[in-house]
């Protein structure tokens, strides 16, 4: 009745047609390839890559086509061969405008030369982390967070422990689930490799028990590495969440406004350890991922499918949506962006694409009615009905001070709410005027520091002279 | 492909839980005790559920009809105002008491506030506080049922009056059954409990407030009894205390937020229920009880506010 | 509207424009705890202006010898006397009264009506004035009283001044008679007053718009 | 000791000054909006009534009664209190410059407080001894600082709902002091 838990609040979102279940059984086929991908240069957390080619060269497979720009970015690399015909802009499934790289393909296939790792498991951390840079990886549950950053702890901060996110939590999504069971021994070899480079203890693989066939085959692969074990986690949404899911696993809490790294844990997706085996092991850059699509398709399934391809294609492949479709969703159902245009890119980032019905569209927002569920919901422990008003009522001030910045827009307070208020949409919209009041008075403040400073410098002159 | 599709902000699904489902649930939960006080009090019972019932509706429609405001009555949360508030009177109350008391309790105390969710007392209970103090003559005398001396002779006494002289005078399966004297919705216990569990099954109230409400005037009891089992289990028994603590207290708009405050919600109203019955002017303590924790809300609110996931470990 | 400088503007303006219940929201406690009889609120109503008139004007023709750092004793000890009189003469002359009112006579003294008015009018302004605004302010607090009382007692007794005005089958409303009714009574007159106070400003600007 | 627990909840429950009497009200509704200025209000209040208390029941049985001067109370409570703010917030001023920078701006505004002059009689008329005086004052004071505290969190509370336009402020807040005043009816005989 009131279900386990190993974290504060969370909900049991329902699934429409097409869910985990009807999902969970399909294997991973490869999406055809596309005569041309769409081939965004951010598709991470961070400064866009800057393109490295120009309309008309010719570009092989896993060739870097987008160069790092900065710490905090990652390389783009080409997921077809062929002749490049447009460095411009393309529109995500986000809305968001970003310089894009548009390839023709030649169907040739045809690698760049690979570079493995000669020695996969005596290597260093930097070259570790060259490696995972260099091979353009993000964090592959959504959150495009660049890897190597994450593997780069601050000075006086080590990695005890690693904690590999196999929660796919988010209703619908099932492309983890199968990765889990299909490519198990990579998974599990990639982990290895990253305690061996980083000089880690422990680390630990946490799987919601719906996923009782991927938990006994990790299980079983895991058997033989020391350190490492597999942690089946009570479903509970948002399990997956990185504070979240260190909280369920070590029961530490990581500090308001910290990072995982304050309490010595890196969480990383599945996806993403998978993609790091794939580039230590084999040289392999990140070009290709896979995304579930489901909900109300004709054939849902999960595919292998390279970065750039428009998502038409996978509907395509699914056989098209049901007339019953509403709304198009790029995510999982409760943190995803719901779009139009079919012929954005499928990135990095793409855990799933969904196609949803009526129950998507939002119904009339009434009165709260203190009901409190929020609260419950929330993960971060937060008074989410009260943030509301705050914010509604312009009190920014007050609703920072109930914490609104600590918010991870997770959607269970939105979900759970029968007045059908529209939470997560207020935080969204309060952190983004919080955020730009901040950067004002800093910059404000910037500004009298100088004026100051220079008035100094001018008083102190005219002594001098004096 | 682009046929009527949508753009919103996720989360792209919503549970099925409404402000109207919940109301209605709770409507379904208080019947068991409504059908309980027509079987035991008679037609009177239902004459004065349907004036409550309907002043209560029709003051909310009309309000917002006045004011320009969109209607909220399909909510249903009117009903079950109506509805608490017509089990909070004796079966002998003339008509116009809970026309008067529906009147304000919406006007008065909800609407004026901003309306549902707004208010920070309970409705039902505010408006037969007014009733109580004003027409006490009226509405704090208790009838018989219909089985035991019939709705027209006035009971001298109610049980918790009689136990106050002696416990062993009422008899427990009266008190569970309901063929003691009292309001319409307090007296049937079975079907209040019946009601209760619904609620707390079905995940609409939190349990701890009942719980620890119950738990409390029970404790207190067989503390100040020199542990007199069957005093205490019959004081919990005994009055509105069953209705107040699964219907009254745990309304979402004023008892505390947070689980930490719902817990202080249910042991203060405990406390204030055994006090006020036990040493006050009134024998019936409870709903003045809950009203004195409403006004204690904002505050319990503003004191136990959950700490931010992340915090706890910062002080340590 | 009449200015305040003449000894007719500050009258009006305390009867009507600036009431102390209504609109400067002084003096509650005596507004609200003896308002329960519209007798009641006539003699409270009358025995502040008196002591508002006097204090006034003794402040008034005091204002240019009282130094200003003792003038809030100075004051306290003016309007304190004027209450000790106006409380020894009903408790000769109108005992009954006396006894209704209980300890708000003396609480007179702490009214804030009475010092505000002397801090802020009688201190700055002439005698005549100053009686004209203490006449003013006393007979609005007097009148907004009264109909508080009035209300109070027709709904919490069904009578007015003690003549039974309701029907006989009306039950009176005894929480009226009560702290509760008194708040929630001034709460709703004030609601009223607002809005008449309101459509009134609507009507005044609708007729400088057509004039303009 | 029964005196005291009977004192102790009379002037704070059963007899609340605010709620119970209307004494006070100017405060009550003037400084009851936000929480934290009606905690420093409360206290400042509790500190002058406590000590407003022992010193008024000094001079009523040690100089108006020896003199027979006892219609000249009124005076004389006034001016005592008035005395007493001044020195304490001079004494504040000196002794704890934070605790008169928290509670300073509050103790000019209690002297008109009647609620403070009240207690004074009450407690003459009571017949309270010396240290009844001062308990049942410092009671009082508490209670006056609860009913503040209540009003001041429900305000709070009602400034993010929806309530209507007129009825914000004043009209508001005496109308949720009557819904607050009918919970404390409940207490009506308890002592």
């Amino acid at each position: 009745m009131f279900g386990a838990r190993l974290f504060p609040g969370g909900i049991h979102p329902r699934e429409g047609l097409n869910g985990k279940a009807e999902n969970s059984g399909n294997p991973i086929q490869e999406l055809p390839a596309v005569s041309r991908v769409i081939i965004p240069l951010s598709q991470h957390i961070g400064a866009p890559a800057t393109a490295t080619v120009k309309k008309g060269d010719h570009v092989l497979m896993g060739q870097v086509i987008g160069e790092a720009a900065g710490f905090v970015s990652a390389p783009v690399h080409a997921s077809v061969s062929g002749t490049v015909v447009e460095v411009g802009n393309c529109k995500l499934a986000s809305g968001a405008t970003v310089p894009a790289v548009t390839i023709d393909n030649d169907f040739q296939d045809e690698w760049v030369e690979l570079h493995p790792s000669e020695h996969p498991e005596n290597l260093t951390a930097e070259e570790a982390q060259q490696i995972i840079r260099n091979a353009g990886i993000v964090g592959m549950g959504g959150a495009t967070f660049p890897t190597q950053v994450k593997l780069t702890p601050g000075a006086g901060k080590s990695i005890e422990k690693l904690i590999i996110n196999g929660a796919e939590c988010e209703p619908y999504l099932t492309a983890d689930h199968r990765l889990m069971l299909e490519h198990t021994g990579e998974i599990v070899d990639g982990v290895r490799l990253l305690m061996l480079a980083f000089g880690v203890k422990e680390a630990v693989i946490g799987v919601e028990d719906n996923k009782k066939d991927a938990i006994s085959a990790l299980t079983d692969a895991c058997s033989g590495v020391e350190g490492l074990r597999v942690q089946a986690l009570p479903v509970r949404y948002p399990q997956g969440g990185e504070k979240q899911l260190i909280y369920a696993i070590t029961k530490r809490e990581v500090p308001v406004g910290g990072l995982p790294i304050d309490v010595g844990c890196v969480v990383l997706n599945v996806g993403t350890v998978f993609a790091c085996d794939q580039a230590i092991r084999m040289g392999i850059p990140l070009v290709r991922r896979v995304t579930t699509v489901g909900g109300l398709v004709n054939n849902p399934g999960n595919f292998l499918v390279r970065i750039g391809t428009p998502v038409k294609a996978l509907f395509e492949a699914c056989g098209g949506t049901l007339p019953s479709c509403k709304q198009l969703i790029s995510g999982g159902p409760m943190m995803g962006i719901s779009f139009k245009d079919t012929d954005c890119p499928v990135t990095k980032g793409t855990s799933g694409i969904l196609a949803l019905g009526k129950e998507s569209i939002y119904p009339e927002e009434t009165s709260c009615i203190r009901c409190a569920r929020c609260l419950d919901a929330c993960p971060m422990r937060l008074a989410p009905s009260r943030m509301d008003s705050y914010i509604r009522h312009e009190r920014y001030d007050d609703a920072e001070k109930a914490g609104v910045m600590n918010c991870i827009e997770c959607g269970a307070c939105t979900y759970v709410c029968p007045a059908k208020r529209l939470l997560t949409q207020s935080f969204r919209m309060g952190k983004k005027v919080i955020n730009t009041r901040k950067k004002a008075a800093a910059a404000k403040a910037a500004a009298e520091a100088a004026q100051l400073a220079a008035e100094k410098a001018a008083n102190e002159k005219e002594k001098k002279e004096a | 492909m682009q046929r009527h599709l949508t753009i919103t902000p996720s989360p792209h699904v919503r549970d099925r839980a409404s402000t109207k489902n919940i109301m209605q649930e709770v409507c379904l939960a208080l019947a068991p005790a409504g059908i309980a006080s027509v079987i035991l009090f008679g037609a009177a019972a239902l004459k004065l559920i349907c004036f409550s019932v309907l002043t209560c509706v029709l003051t909310e429609y009309l309000y917002q009809l006045i004011t320009g405001h969109k209607s909220t009555v399909g909510d249903w949360s009117a009903v079950v105002t109506g509805l608490m508030l017509a089990y909070n009177l004796p079966a002998t109350a003339p008509w116009w008491i809970p026309v008067v008391g529906g009147v304000i309790a919406i006007l008065l105390v909800k609407q004026m506030f901003g309306g549902i969710g707004s208010n920070f007392m309970n409705p039902a209970l505010t408006a037969r506080a007014v009733l109580f103090i004003s027409w006490g003559g009226l509405v704090a005398s208790y009838p018989n049922t219909v089985y035991c001396g019939g709705v027209d002779t006035i009971s001298s006494a109610t049980p918790l009056a009689l136990m106050a002289a002696d416990p062993s005078q009422v008899k427990f399966m009266d008190l569970l059954l309901g063929n003691v004297p009292g309001i319409l919705g307090e007296t049937c216990k079975i079907a209040l409990l019946l009601g209760g569990a619904y609620l707390i099954i079905r995940q609409i109230i939190d349990w701890r407030i009942p719980a620890c409400f119950i738990g409390t005037v029970f404790v207190l009891y067989l503390l100040t009894s020199g542990f007199n089992f069957e005093l205490a289990v019959k004081e919990i028994f005994a009055g509105g205390l069953m209705l107040g603590a699964f219907f009254m207290a745990t309304d979402y708009a004023t008892c505390p937020l947070s689980r930490k405050g719902r817990i202080l919600m249910g042991l203060g109203c405990g406390i204030f229920t055994f006090v006020i019955r036990a040493y006050a002017n009134y024998p019936e303590g409870t709903s003045f009880a809950i009203l004195f924790m409403n006004v204690l809300t904002p505050l319990i609110d503003r004191y136990t506010m959950p700490k931010c996931f992340g915090e706890v470990k910062k002080h340590a | 509207m009449l200015k305040k400088d003449t000894f007719l503007g500050a009258f009006l303006n305390g009867l009507i424009y600036e009431n102390p219940t209504f609109t400067l929201m002084l003096g509650m406690c005596p507004t609200l705890g003896i308002t329960t009889a519209a007798m009641n609120g006539v003699g409270m109503g009358l025995a502040t202006t008196v002591v508002l008139v006097f204090s006034n004007l003794f402040i008034s023709m005091l204002r240019n010898i009282i130094p200003d750092k003792v003038r809030i004793p100075s004051y306290i000890v003016i309007i304190a006397s004027f209450v000790t009189m106006i409380d020894l003469l009903m408790q000769a002359f109108l005992p009954s009264l006396r006894a209704a009112l209980g300890t708000y006579i003396q609480l007179i003294v702490v009214n804030c009506i009475i010092f505000a008015r002397a801090e802020s009018f009688a201190a700055k302004n002439p005698p005549i004035q100053a009686i004209g605004d203490g006449l003013g302010m006393g007979l609005g607090f007097t009148w907004a009283i009264t109909l508080l009382s009035c209300i109070r007692e027709l709904i919490g007794s069904g009578s007015i001044f003690g003549f039974r005005l309701m029907p006989e089958a009306y039950q009176p409303m005894a929480i009226m008679n009560q702290v509760p009714g008194g708040f929630i009574t001034l709460g709703i007159l004030l609601i009223l007053v607002n809005m008449i106070k309101a459509a009134i400003g609507r009507h005044n600007q609708a007729r400088k718009e057509e004039l303009a | 000791m029964s005196t005291f627990f009977v004192i102790l909840i009379g002037q704070i429950l059963v007899n609340n000054y605010v709620m119970c009497q209307f004494f006070g009200i100017c405060p009550f509704l003037g400084v009851s909006k936000k929480v934290d200025t009606a905690l420093g209000m409360g206290l400042a209040v509790t500190f002058v009534i406590t000590i407003a208390s022992f010193f008024t029941w000094l001079v009523q049985n040690f100089l108006l009664v020896p003199l027979h001067l006892e219609y000249l109370q009124t005076i004389a409570f006034i001016l005592v209190i008035a005395v007493l703010v001044q020195v304490v917030e001079n004494a504040l001023k000196k002794m704890s410059y934070s605790l008169y920078q928290a509670l300073g701006v509050y103790l000019p505004l209690i002297t008109t407080n009647c609620v403070v002059l009240a207690v004074a009689i009450n407690n003459i008329t009571d017949g309270y001894n010396l240290l009844e005086s001062t308990f049942s004052g410092c009671c009082s004071a508490l209670g006056f600082t609860l009913a503040l505290l209540l009003l001041a969190g429900i305000r709070e509370r009602m400034e993010l709902s929806n309530m209507p336009k007129w009825m914000q402020g004043f009209p508001g807040a005496l109308i949720m002091a009557g819904l607050m005043a009918i919970s404390f009816m409940g207490f009506g005989g308890l002592i």
